[in-house]
């Protein structure tokens, strides 16, 4: 492929055949379809969020497909850490690249809990979503208020040695606040940004279609807001972590922006609806191309350059 | 987006059996083996195979098994509207067929009505077993008249048509090796008989399967089966009958809300 | 017009023919464009932002098109109220709907003033847009802190006795708890939402296109979000004030859904740029299409439907 | 969005003026009298009216008069890159054009440039009478020599071609009756003078307006011309003279940066 050693990166000591990483709870939910997106050419893969406990999710409707973008309300269905270690164990025996876990929860020993057997059956790295409303926080979701970030991660950290990616909520007044505070309690990656909360009704049917009644604005519509997300982390911690960029990204374009705004790799999720597996391809050609035309030996170079004054 | 439809009309074809007939705003390109997700506010979306289409008219047949199935039996009456996303999914192969044969079990005749209906107007030979349990079960197998060559009813305990099981069609009533094809829908033991003779016998085969579908586009992950990492509501419902005998799951495993795996046979009687 | 009079309402004891409010920022600077777009069918009108002092606003780039939205950062480019005040007073004399204000600044005793001479001008309402960076809080939104904006709001309502809107920002991290806070300051009409924190950088040139680096989204794309922030008030607040829901409107359909989700009223903005002036023609027809078709007397009808059980 | 240029060649054409020939990625639909807002990155962007287009290369003449055009004269280089949006606005008259006069003042000619050049190719007569205010502001002539059967040069103190102020021509040199529309571009006092007299002889008059632009795309206000609130970018930038005999603003007022309005002749001089 041209110029595909170029694309290549460390991602806090992961090695990465290219920078794109399939994004949490796109189809990351069994051995199978892991192996088969891999051959599609992705960087490193992210799992389905895993609780400690199975979860059915929400009931139907779950997503709102929309012109550039989705609304989905799954409700983080997932079959338990329980079940998953063995999905994580086939997984790793058949993937050649990194394979990211990602770990929710309303508690914080259950997050610790879960991120300890996802480490142990395997798991190259740990990603923690915050975006789970917590039970002692009455309802108010764990990733908005940086004092619970912090306890949360620091927890984590201290009980797992891989390295420790926190996912970022768009959904708060300073995402560097809570960045920063992610990056005190030990993360060695910050990933932005979730989805953004959104609402969709349906004018003659007159009700909220999802059964959430609120769901996460995802695809296109959230790309300039994930940019601006992952320019302000760069901008604030760059020095401290590194930063996985996630939102909206459907063409390389896209995905580079990102990198140039700060991010050391590129998260794709909505875009598989949009453009099918083979999006990981495209974009993967498109960046090499990119790097080929503008001179640049590795994409490296390219991080966080739209800072250079 | 969503697109809305009014209920025309209602029929009850067993007592666990109805079909709705659809009119929708606007009209959508189908082709058989398609399904669509129908939405019913404030109860739950399901998944339902499209059992006829003319113009901006679609016909869902509807087996009353649990909460959003029971609703629609239930609580629906004509006039009442509906709203719709799709057409998913990949259909049954339609090209080069100058003869086939359809293998359904109870409502999995849905799909293969519209598909005979396509064929037909390709100038295909159809020939149709359907099977049910009992003389109560049976329905819609007029529906076929006009455009099957033949069309045999199974009955499990031989109270209407044929006595036995819909699959000994295969291997009694008919000559496999004249059809060009095998479509088949039903419970997934059924099919998974149906694909497996053929395939021994050397005949193409194609099956249109289930699964807890969430999102209906291939995102979700809810649809997968191992260990080909195949999504049912995007690269299927319709499979190849070679796909499905390297799909470990297929007839063996289902899977939960949750996404873990149960066995088939326990959650899983026509 | 077909069931134009059905369309009419009371919004804070102004009346409007029909719910549909030009937002502001979007043409509203002078009584000539306002008088042309009244000529289009609107509602109402919200000036531009204004300002103390005139303000230049930040050098071009100011805005950046994108396939389903607008990022623009104009920097609150204004006359100031001084020079504004004959602008409210010509357009007070041509216009037959209602003229709304809006009022931008850093300091409390500057937005009281600059309310007080547009409401002593002519102004039938004054908007307060608190999305200026304070002055007092160190660069920090004035309308991101739920004390300052009860602060702000209860200044202004002791000096002006015309309807007091106040827009508010969707960067925070609960709308409704500044919401509130405006509510208990005394707004009678919460306007929601402002554009959302965004950027767009360019892969061949590498830096952010807005001169400012930051910019706000509008358009498409914050339509779902727009929905969201404004079910989400009136579900907490829908009893204490009037909402109108401005995001992403370009069709009947995303105004109804506004609608439905608890808008008494709706603002347009990005759409002028993709189909022209005649959208408010188009959006007028659509809505009073649907009213019959669905068997309501009056847009009243739909206010917040999307909340019945 | 933006499509990206690269600079293939910059030519001086007086002390003031450069001419910049930019090389885009994509091939752009313009019309004449459109004009495009021009991206250089860390310094601004302006808009420019489109001078000369040829497949995917497009030509601007710009003169230095402040920062941005000042930055372009200074420090840009061939194979610079820049990046612009566009085409905007509504561009001159192209049908039913049998015979026209441009009158043009200083850089005001970029416009007409392109406009003679689509014209031609449609077969219209044209005559052109080119202003500047003396020998050295002179440039471009040449390029309308193939195109325009008639090219009157006037420069204020005789220096060149004729002197006087180029609007003498419709006054002295021409027959205004035989043309079919006169088009004109240059300082704002210039074009109304030229505007005036068209209306007063009964000929159609179009001219090309400037104000600061800020979106280019007519939401952001700033280039309202009172009291018909018609925007220079969008509803322009060209104008019918009938309709700015309707606006005040015509000749009289300009609007800075920050909206309010300013008398045109302190700010405005060729
Ligand atoms: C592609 C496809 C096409 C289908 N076409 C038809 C059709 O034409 N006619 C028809 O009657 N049914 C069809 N089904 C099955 C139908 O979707 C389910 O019966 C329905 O979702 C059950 O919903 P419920 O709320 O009534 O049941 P629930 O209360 O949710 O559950 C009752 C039973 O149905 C099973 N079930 C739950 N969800 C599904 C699901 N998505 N698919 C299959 N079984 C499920 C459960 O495991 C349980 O055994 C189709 C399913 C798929 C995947
Ligand atoms: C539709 C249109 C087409 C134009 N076509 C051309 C062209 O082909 N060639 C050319 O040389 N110039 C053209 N101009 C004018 C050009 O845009 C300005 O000269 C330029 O914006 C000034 O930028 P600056 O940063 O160099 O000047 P500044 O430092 O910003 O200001 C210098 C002077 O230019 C004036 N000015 C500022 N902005 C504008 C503006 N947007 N339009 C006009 N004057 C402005 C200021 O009032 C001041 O007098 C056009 C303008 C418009 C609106
Ligand atoms: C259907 C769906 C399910 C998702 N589930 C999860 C999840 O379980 N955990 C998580 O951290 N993010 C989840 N996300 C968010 C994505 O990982 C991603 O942050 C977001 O969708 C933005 O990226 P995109 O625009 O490329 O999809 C989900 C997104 C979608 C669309
Ligand atoms: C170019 C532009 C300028 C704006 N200026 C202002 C402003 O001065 N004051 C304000 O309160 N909102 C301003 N807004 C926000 C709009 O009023 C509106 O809240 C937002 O654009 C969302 O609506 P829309 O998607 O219909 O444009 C501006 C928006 C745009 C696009
Ligand atoms: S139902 Fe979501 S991937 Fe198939
Ligand atoms: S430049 Fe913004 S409206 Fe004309």
């Amino acid at each position: 492929m041209v110029g595909s050693s170029s694309l290549s990166i460390e991602l806090s000591g992961l090695s990465l055949r290219n920078p794109l990483i399939l994004a949490s709870g796109i189809l990351g939910t069994t051995f199978s379809i892991m192996k088969r997106i891999e051959a599609e050419g992705v960087g490193a893969i992210t799992t389905k969020s895993i609780t400690r406990e199975p979860r059915d999710g929400y009931p139907n409707p779950v997503v709102v497909e929309l012109e550039y973008g989705l609304v989905n309300a799954i409700g983080l269905s997932n079959p338990g850490i329980e079940y998953f270690v063995h999905e994580i164990k086939l997984a790793k025996r058949l993937l050649k690249i990194p394979l990211i876990v990602s770990v929710a929860g309303g508690e914080i020993e259950d997050i610790v809990y879960v991120s300890r057997r996802a480490a142990d059956a395997g798991a190259d790295a740990i990603e923690l979503n915050l975006s789970c409303p917590h039970v002692r926080g009455m309802g108010m979701e764990l990733g908005t208020d940086p004092i619970m970030v912090k306890e949360v991660v620091e927890s984590v950290r201290k009980r797992v040695s891989k390295p420790l990616f926190v996912k970022l909520s768009p959904n708060v007044t300073s995402i560097v606040e809570i960045g920063e505070a992610a990056a005190d309690g030990g993360a060695d990656v910050l990933v932005a940004i979730n989805t953004v909360k959104a609402m969709v009704i349906d004018v003659y049917l007159k009700k909220p279609i999802l059964s959430n009644r609120y769901g996460g604005l995802s695809g296109p519509a959230i790309h300039p807001i994930a940019v601006r997300c992952v320019y302000e982390l760069y901008e604030n911690l760059g020095d401290e972590v590194e930063i996985v960029g996630v939102g909206g990204v459907e063409t390389w374009r896209d995905a580079i922006e990102l990198i140039l705004a700060g991010a050391s790799a590129v998260g794709i999720g909505t875009a598989i609806v949009r453009r099918g597996l083979k999006v990981f391809r495209e974009i993967i050609q498109g960046m090499a191309h990119y790097l080929e035309e503008e001179g640049f030996s590795s994409i490296d170079e390219v991080v966080g350059l739209a800072h250079r004054r | 987006m969503y697109i809305v439809g009014r209920i025309l009309e209602i029929k009850r074809l067993t007592c666990r059996i109805k079909a709705f007939t659809v009119e929708v705003c606007e009209r959508v390109n189908t082709t058989p083996g398609q399904f669509m997700m129908v939405w019913i506010p404030q109860v739950g979306e399901i998944p339902l195979s499209i059992a006829y289409k003319e113009d901006r008219l679609l016909e869902f047949i509807v087996a009353k098994v649990g909460r959003v199935t029971g609703h629609m039996h239930d609580n629906l009456s004509k006039g009442d509207r509906l709203a719709i996303r799709g057409p998913y999914g990949r259909g049954f192969t339609l090209r080069n067929v100058e003869k086939c044969l359809m293998i359904a079990g109870g409502y999995g005749l849905a799909p293969l009505l519209y598909l005979s209906h396509e064929l037909k107007r390709r100038g295909t030979e159809i020939d149709v077993a359907l099977g049910f349990r009992t003389r109560e079960d049976v329905f819609y197998t007029n529906r076929f008249d006009h455009v099957a060559d033949h069309v045999w009813v199974f009955t499990e305990d031989g109270s209407y048509g044929i006595k036995g099981m819909v699959t000994e069609v295969m291997k009694k009533h008919v000559k496999l090796k004249d059809y060009d094809i095998v479509y088949t829908c039903g419970p997934e033991l059924m099919m998974f008989e149906v694909v497996k003779h053929c395939l021994e016998q050397g005949v193409k085969v194609e099956a249109s399967l289930e699964r807890v579908m969430k999102c209906g586009i291939g995102i979700c992950g809810s649809c997968i089966l191992d260990p080909l990492g195949l999504r049912v509501c995007k690269d299927g419902p319709v499979f190849d009958g070679e796909v499905l005998m390297k799909i470990n799951d297929f007839g063996r495993y289902w899977r939960c809300l949750d996404g873990r795996k149960v066995p088939i046979k326990s959650r899983f009687n026509s």
